[in-house]
């Protein structure tokens, strides 16, 4: 074990952003990459996801398919794509849908702070004590087929990671004399949301977000394990998860496909938002 | 002979960079060495180069000597097999140098009982003894969170010294005590070379180096500037810097002008504040008049700091009025904080924090950059982060931001407890300047005796 | 009274509250959300019981009559509330036997497996997350890092198939499923453990990570204590106190993963049977379990601020 | 973190090791997939009869031939009218109750009362006369006895019900008694050795429902369970190749089949029906989904049925080019996305099938694909099987995938009567009536002639294969792997028993 001081303040040698910058341009540039292939989708390469060939299935990488078929002998770098296009927008629309309200009403109860605290406090404390898989599952049943169900579903019960986080650090923040001083100088409270709140919460809501994308497409291959979302020809990387997996086998590498996107994204969300640093 | 402790061309490197040395000295058993100089000169990193406490991305070179063992070459391992034996160490700010979850006993019993290596029956004897002798009685059973500043900085006392090193290295020991405390500590301190110990104290008080005698090393940015007796250091300084830093001790300070006006800008009646459920005051009464210097002193936690809050409406009085001037505008008073740091959104760079207060009340951001001017900071630093900055920077800046405003009433909260005497003096001169050019009253807390005799015009003591 | 006991009585209070709350809002939402259901109730019954070899209209009319589905929701919703009073859960739709005997077998299996996987998760994210944190940025953090990553995008599926394959099949160490023994709890539990490991380790490294910068921890070190003490005796205590909190987030998605496991595993769990009552609409046994996994998070919090107060003597916990 | 490491290998150790002397040679341990959850007959049933713990009045042998269980002997009056079943005598109940003529009364007037097969006979009284049972038909019913023996006629011991009269334990006169019953996973059993028949050679049994196929399949590779039952094509095809296992595949009378809503003005011309027919790719589906090439449909009732499939029937083939003319004979036209239209209506139908089998959500995907071929729009729809009935009961359903079983009852009158008699079947024809059909029925029902029964039943196999009210697509293997070492497992393509009493270990 190092003995690392923080006695003195050493500013200039606290952390060494040249490996932090290279990193977060690496999370960029991967983002972007996915970006367009979820924007250009299975035109890319001119391929139907859904066209099938039952003479050969589970195909390994070739130059027809250069990632194999699926055990319907459709190529997989077609349906990769097209999942990308839902997987990806859908993680993304649950993560906005689950992050802005968890925020804001954080925010609100640290904000107000008293019996209103107290309410939003208990209320969250109950949601989460309800099984979210309940609450999931309803959803899908409810408007059965319908991806936005199931991912409204998801984020219902991922807002309350956001709200405890963002709850428990604007407390802190909105305690420190920097905002009494603000306060004290008249500046108004967009302003002590901007320049207090947001750049001291941003990085750990995003690490959050980052990971709740994660969780947000593997609930979605959960959902499909029993068999919740299955909408043929659908393809969604949680859905292939599923639908590959009897074939992990004979054709291991069909599975580790949509896992090894997921991982992609993940990691590029980690990269940009700089490391993990969890709250 | 065998020193205590003897420095050969101590050096101190970040990388290549040379930040300080190279500097030699020698002590002996019994010995007192004080070293003074402006913050962020270096000293510290005398003491942690001599403990190897040093930060991994700095390195020392010089000879170092312990007890006659030459320690600079060991292995870490053997390094900390030194501490609290061979020498005790007295934390800067050691209310965060206690863990904050552990009683302030058990906190002194394990040193007596791992490092001194007692039983446990002896180790709780030896605590108790050690609480008895330094008026810590009744704190046993205290969280350090619970603690006053001087209380803490004694558990770290007891705890520093339970296995009695021979050595005590203190840095900064009287940093942010009020002057009763103050004394106490410097007395404790005196003491070690009194019972055959050593010590070594860094220190930028004079007066602090003064009590402690022994020889004096004075550092600026790294470099030693003199070095001798302290007493004929102190009575006859051959260097300017040393001159200036003597000078700079409030008590050398000249008596500052008076600025009051007849206009009054804020009235106190019978005034009484609470903290919690208790009434920490009542009947307080003041008038505050444009340009006026007001010192406000007082042992710490009697509330000078909620008084404070209550004169600018931060926190609502248990009684008592305070009454605007009608020429006070809405925002028209305005605080200075005793962290600086802690004053401003520390991920955002100043330049925006100031910009906003300057849209928010229409002041031309030409006039800022005035007052920047007058307080001599250079605009290229408001692109920086509030911990890019030195603090005495930031206090300046934080003036200015206040300026900003247009104010009346400048409530400072012993703005300058945490800067060195040559720049607290600075700041303290422009906040008197201030008062003079805007006509600004200003409400000074210190717990400095001089300053508040030095600088204000009238001196309100809470007792 | 002496403030330590004062908090934990609010503690009590403040959670006995919430579990009244949670009982009245997970009745009422489960059942609400069943009756808003689209499709006919008395089919999805009759299909869960007779399978589709022996389910046809006739069976469903027959469930109909038994289960009277046609009266009035509020009737319905009443007499349940009614029974909850009288701690009555009702009878399976499904299967015709009471409620609680179903639980009764099946909660005891999924505490066994929650329990299990916390205990794994613990067993893997401290050593790993405490060696990454005293040497943040270090070969071991990053690698931790990225298996974090990895094993976060693994569905819990596939990782206790490939569990099986190693450690059932060709290692033959631990049974591949079912719940003869203790044996039986090993690998579904890692399966869960790893998937709440992959985050909770950072979180214990992170926590590391502050104590380490503390500079009480430097000040323990220069009063003498040896690096091993200072660990035990002041950085682990100061670091468990948000690794403890965690944990307490991560129960509330313990459940979904608990169900996945316990169909892989053939494991005779309480989320397995919360999704087959919904499939089968089988509202007694919905609200059942769900009550039941509600009021288990809540005594499990219970546990888990009951703890922080242990840890932490200053009262409040953020 | 070494001591907890350690706790944990100990336990596996001790595990490993109990796992090791749970192993001598006088258990097996079965996987299947499916879940037991209750103790009634009418739910459970199928499980309680498998695993020999409860028995019927009459049992089949594996070519569904019908030989006396706990009944002796049946015989109809000269009319038909009225049925006489012989009770065996000195039978007793794992309790030690004694198995007596009013047990089995009450059982299957429970039976009779509960939804079941029983329902579908045309019974109107059933009674005990000294050591017979009396069953009454308003009508009659040749197919009486075997629906005796199917899993909801089993006869549960009095003491089986409680006092609402409602099942609690599961009491037998079988093989096997129940020791333990964990719902919904698993049932251990011990030998009845108080035995009327021919007793067990096991000591006791293990079930094991394990819901996942990829579960299943590594029970059996990793040999914690001996047998295993129902296993996936992937497995299937892994488990061939792992030497300590054999695995066999057991033709059954199941059959993949696509109700197609003859009432709906899309399907109501055979053409329609037979040009959906064609564009089945059921080589493929054989080959690639089930991988049974040999198993595609090529008319509705499998081999299986002896005494239903026919050889004569000209096999049903694909073919798209001649699917599309059929369609355009019935007026439909290529509209510019390739989908046919029909004035003005485009041909897009929804399919319902569920995802409890597996394949039957891969087989909908390769229909939905192949018929976009003829310009037919299929969305599929995956959910709660009783969509079906329920489809089929309020006319929405357009066409439906599912499993069906013929072989319920080892005569497989009573589910072709419900599927294809007078109103179709919730599992069988909608909207469709054929006179011929529903005449030729009830003769197979009532006759006791069995030239005119066979004729009969060649007149109904033909009508369904030429006007298909009811498309098959594939028929069922029923697939195993059992244990090298275990001998004497009988595959029964009925799936009326798992054989256990007739299991035993070579050393």
């Amino acid at each position: 074990m190092t003995d690392q001081s923080n006695m003195m303040a050493l500013p200039h040698l606290q952390h060494k952003p040249s490996k932090l910058r290279l990193a977060r341009v690496l999370g960029f540039a991967l983002l972007l990459w996915l970006a367009i292939v979820a924007v250009g989708g299975p035109d890319l390469i001119g391929q139907d996801p859904a066209k099938q060939s039952l003479l050969s299935t589970l195909e390994r990488p070739s130059l027809a398919h250069p990632l194999g078929t699926d055990h319907l002998g459709r190529d997989m770098v077609a349906r990769l794509l097209s999942g990308a296009q839902l997987s990806l927008s859908l993680a993304f629309l649950s993560v906005i849908t689950a992050g802005l309200p968890g925020t804001i009403i954080g925010i609100t109860a640290a904000w107000f702070g008293g019996w209103i605290d107290r309410i939003l406090g208990a209320f969250a404390d109950a949601v989460l004590a309800l099984p979210g898989l309940l609450l999931v599952l309803m959803l899908a049943a409810m408007s059965p087929g319908s991806w936005w169900a199931l991912y409204a579903g998801i984020s219902l019960t991922l807002w309350v990671e956001y709200f405890r986080y963002t709850r428990q650090r604007a407390r802190i923040v909105l305690a420190e004399p920097s905002v009494e001083a603000s306060r004290l100088l008249g500046l108004g409270p967009w302003l002590l949301v901007r320049r207090h709140l947001i750049p001291e919460i941003g990085p750990g809501l995003l690490t959050i977000a980052a990971f709740g994308a994660a969780t947000a497409v593997t609930s979605v291959a959960a959902l499909g394990f029993v068999s919740v979302g299955i909408r043929p020809p659908t393809a969604e990387w949680g859905v292939m998860m599923t639908e590959l997996l009897p074939y992990w086998r004979e054709a291991p590498f069909l599975i580790l496909q949509p896992v090894g996107c997921l991982v992609i994204t993940v990691l590029a969300l980690h990269l940009s938002v700089g490391g993990m640093r969890r709250p | 002979m065998i020193y205590s402790i003897e420095v050969k061309d101590l050096s101190v490197f970040a990388g290549s960079t040379h930040l300080m040395g190279p500097v030699s000295f020698k002590v002996k058993p019994g010995g007192t060495l004080v070293i003074m100089g402006e913050t962020g000169a270096g000293k510290s990193l005398i003491a942690q180069a001599i403990l190897g406490t040093l930060p991994g991305v700095l390195r020392a070179e010089g000879e170092i000597t312990v007890n006659g063992r030459r320690v600079d070459q060991l292995y870490q391992i053997d390094r900390a097999a030194l501490w609290g034996r061979e020498i005790a160490t007295l934390p800067q700010e050691p209310w965060r140098a206690l863990d904050p979850l552990m009683r302030s006993f058990k906190q002194v019993k394990e040193a007596h009982r791992y490092v001194a290596d007692r039983q446990a029956i002896e180790a709780d004897l030896a605590t108790t003894e050690a609480f008895e002798a330094l008026g810590l009685s009744g704190a046993e059973q205290r969280l350090p969170g619970a603690l006053s500043g001087g209380m803490a900085q004694r558990v770290a006392f007891a705890a520093a010294t339970a296995a009695n090193a021979p050595i005590l290295l203190a840095d900064e020991p009287t940093k942010g005590l009020d002057s009763a405390r103050h004394a106490k500590v410097v007395g404790l301190l005196a003491q070690v070379p009194q019972a055959g110990g050593t010590l070594l104290a860094i220190t930028h008080e004079a007066s602090v180096a003064r009590h402690l005698g022994g020889t004096l090393i004075v550092m600026r940015d790294g470099t030693l500037v003199e070095q001798g007796a302290t007493d004929a250091v102190l009575k006859t300084p051959s260097d300017p810097f040393t001159r200036d830093l003597l000078n700079a001790d409030p008590q050398n300070w000249p008596k500052t002008q008076s600025h009051t006006t007849a206009e009054t800008v804020l009235t106190v009646r019978d005034l009484a504040v609470e903290r919690g459920k208790k009434c920490l005051f009542e009947g307080f009464n003041l008038d505050v008049h444009a340009g006026e210097k007001i010192a406000l002193t007082g042992p710490s936690g009697i509330g000078k700091t909620t008084l404070l809050d209550a004169i600018a409406g931060l926190l609502k009085p248990a009684s008592g009025t305070v009454t605007r001037g009608q020429s006070l505008p809405r925002h028209g008073v305005q605080k200075l904080y005793q962290d600086p740091p802690a004053a401003f959104p520390s991920r955002v760079p100043l330049v925006h924090t100031l910009r906003d207060v300057a849209r928010r009340h229409k002041t031309d951001w030409s006039r800022v950059m005035q007052f920047l001017e007058q307080l001599g900071i250079h605009p290229s630093l408001l692109e920086r982060l509030p911990d890019e900055v030195s603090g005495g920077e930031l206090q300046r800046i934080s003036i200015a931001r206040a300026l900003t405003v247009g104010p009346k009433v400048l409530l400072a909260d012993e703005p300058t407890s945490r800067l060195d005497p040559i720049t607290q003096r600075e700041t303290l001169l422009m906040l008197d300047r201030i008062a003079e050019d805007e006509k600004i009253a200003i409400i000074l807390v210190t717990h400095d005796q001089s300053i508040a005799q030095k600088w204000a015009d009238r001196e309100i003591s809470l007792v | 009274m002496s403030p330590p006991l004062k908090s934990m009585l609010g503690v009590l209070a403040a959670r006995g509250l919430q579990a009244v709350i949670v009982a009245l809002i997970v009745g009422i939402v489960s059942f609400a959300m069943m009756y808003a259901l689209p499709g006919d109730a008395a089919y999805r019954i009759a299909a869960g019981r007779y399978g589709y070899d022996m389910m046809d209209a006739a069976a469903a009319e027959v469930v109909r009559l038994e289960l009277g589905l046609d009266d009035p929701w509020l009737i319905q919703l009443w007499s349940w509330i009614g029974q909850l009073m009288q701690f009555d859960l009702g009878n399976s739709l499904v299967y015709g036997s009471p409620v609680v005997d179903e639980i009764a077998t099946q909660l005891g299996f999924s505490l066994l497996l929650a329990g299990g996987a916390v205990a794994a998760s613990l067993l893997i994210a401290l050593p790993v997350g405490i060696v990454s944190g005293l040497n943040p940025g270090g070969l071991f953090d990053r690698t931790s890092m990225g298996l974090s990553v990895f094993l976060r995008a693994i569905p819990a599926f596939a990782l206790g198939i490939v569990l099986v394959l190693v450690f059932a099949v060709q290692l033959k160490l631990f049974p591949v499923a079912g719940f003869r023994g203790f044996d039986n709890l090993v690998l579904p539990s890692f399966t869960l453990g790893i998937g709440l490991a992959a985050v909770s380790n950072r979180v214990v490294r992170d926590a590391v990570v502050d104590a380490m910068n503390a500079d009480w921890r430097l000040f323990s070190r220069t009063k003498g204590l040896s690096s091993r003490l200072t660990l035990i005796r002041h950085v682990l205590r100061n670091a468990a106190l948000p690794v403890v909190t965690y944990v307490g987030v991560q129960l509330a998605y313990l459940i979904e993963g608990v169900v996945i496991v316990e169909t892989v595993f053939a494991w005779p769990g309480i989320g397995h049977a919360l999704v087959h009552a919904i499939f089968g609409r089988d509202i007694a046994m919905v609200q059942g379990t769900a009550l039941t996994l509600g009021l288990l998070y809540v005594a499990l919090n219970l546990i888990i601020d009951l703890a922080c107060r242990l840890i932490d003597p200053r009262g409040s916990v953020a | 973190m070494i001591k907890p490491l350690s706790a944990v290998i100990c336990i596996a150790i001790a595990g490993a090791a109990l796992q090791a002397t749970a192993e001598t040679k006088s258990s097996v341990t079965i996987a299947s997939p499916w879940e037991v959850a209750s103790y009634d007959p009418a739910i459970a049933g199928f499980a309680i009869q498998k695993l020999q713990i409860m028995e019927n009045l009459v049992d089949a042998d594996v070519n569904g031939a019908l030989r006396p269980g706990l009944a002796t002997a049946w015989t109809a009056s000269k009319d038909g009218l009225s049925w006489q079943f012989t009770l065996r005598s000195g039978v007793k109940f794992h309790d030690g109750s004694d198995f007596t003529a009013e047990a089995a009364v009450t059982a299957l007037t429970r039976a009779w009362k509960q939804p079941g097969v029983l329902k579908k006979a045309p019974i109107i009284g059933i009674s005990a006369s000294g050591e017979t049972v009396v069953i009454t038909l308003e009508k009659p019913f040749t197919a009486l006895p075997a629906f005796l023996a199917h899993a909801t006629t089993i006869i549960p011991a009095p003491a089986a019900f409680d006092a609402d009269g409602n099942p609690a334990q599961m009491i037998g006169t079988g093989p096997f008694s129940v020791s333990n019953f964990t719902p919904p996973q698993s049932i251990s059993l011990v030998r009845n050795d108080a035995y009327w028949g021919e007793k067990a050679k096991l000591d006791s049994a293990t079930y094991l429902a394990a819901g996942r196929a990829e579960t299943r399949a590594l029970l059996a590779e990793s040999g914690d369970a001996d047998v295993v039952f129902t296993l996936d094509a992937a497995g299937y095809s892994h488990l061939q190749h792992v030497d300590t296992i054999e695995t066999s595949a057991v033709p059954i009378p199941r059959v993949v089949a696509l109700k197609v809503n003859a009432g709906h003005p899309f399907f109501s011309d055979a053409k329609a029906r037979q040009a959906l027919s064609l564009a089945i790719p059921r080589d493929g589906i054989a080959r690639a989904i089930t991988r049974f090439p040999e198993a595609a449909a090529d008319q509705l009732f499998p081999p299986a049925l002896n005494t239903w499939h026919s050889a004569d029937l000209e096999p049903l083939q694909t073919d798209i080019e001649v699917a599309k003319s059929l369609l355009s004979e019935l007026g439909w036209v290529a509209g510019p996305d390739g989908i046919l239209t029909r004035d003005g209506e485009r041909f897009s139908i929804t399919l319902r099938t569920f995802p409890d089998r597996p394949e039957l959500p891969l087989i909908a995907t390769a229909l939905q694909d192949q018929w976009r071929e003829i310009g037919i729009e299929l969305e599929v729809s995956v959910a709660n099987y009783s969509e079906i009935p329920a489809g089929h009961q309020d006319g929405s359903l357009h066409v439906a995938l599912y499993a069906r079983n013929y072989g319920l009852t080892p005569d497989p009158i009573g589910s072709v009567l419900q599927d294809f008699g007078t109103g179709g079947g919730d599992w069988g024809a909608m909207g469709w009536h054929n006179q011929k059909v529903v005449e030729a029925l009830d003769i197979i029902a009532s006759t006791v002639d069995p030239d005119q029964r066979q004729a009969s039943i060649a007149t109904v196999a033909k009508e369904l294969h030429q006007e298909l009210p009811v498309i098959p697509i594939v028929w069922y293997q029923h697939t195993v792997s059992i244990d090298k070492n275990l001998k004497g497992v009988i595959i029964d393509p009925l799936q009326r028993s798992y054989g256990l009493s007739d299991m035993y270990w070579a050393n």
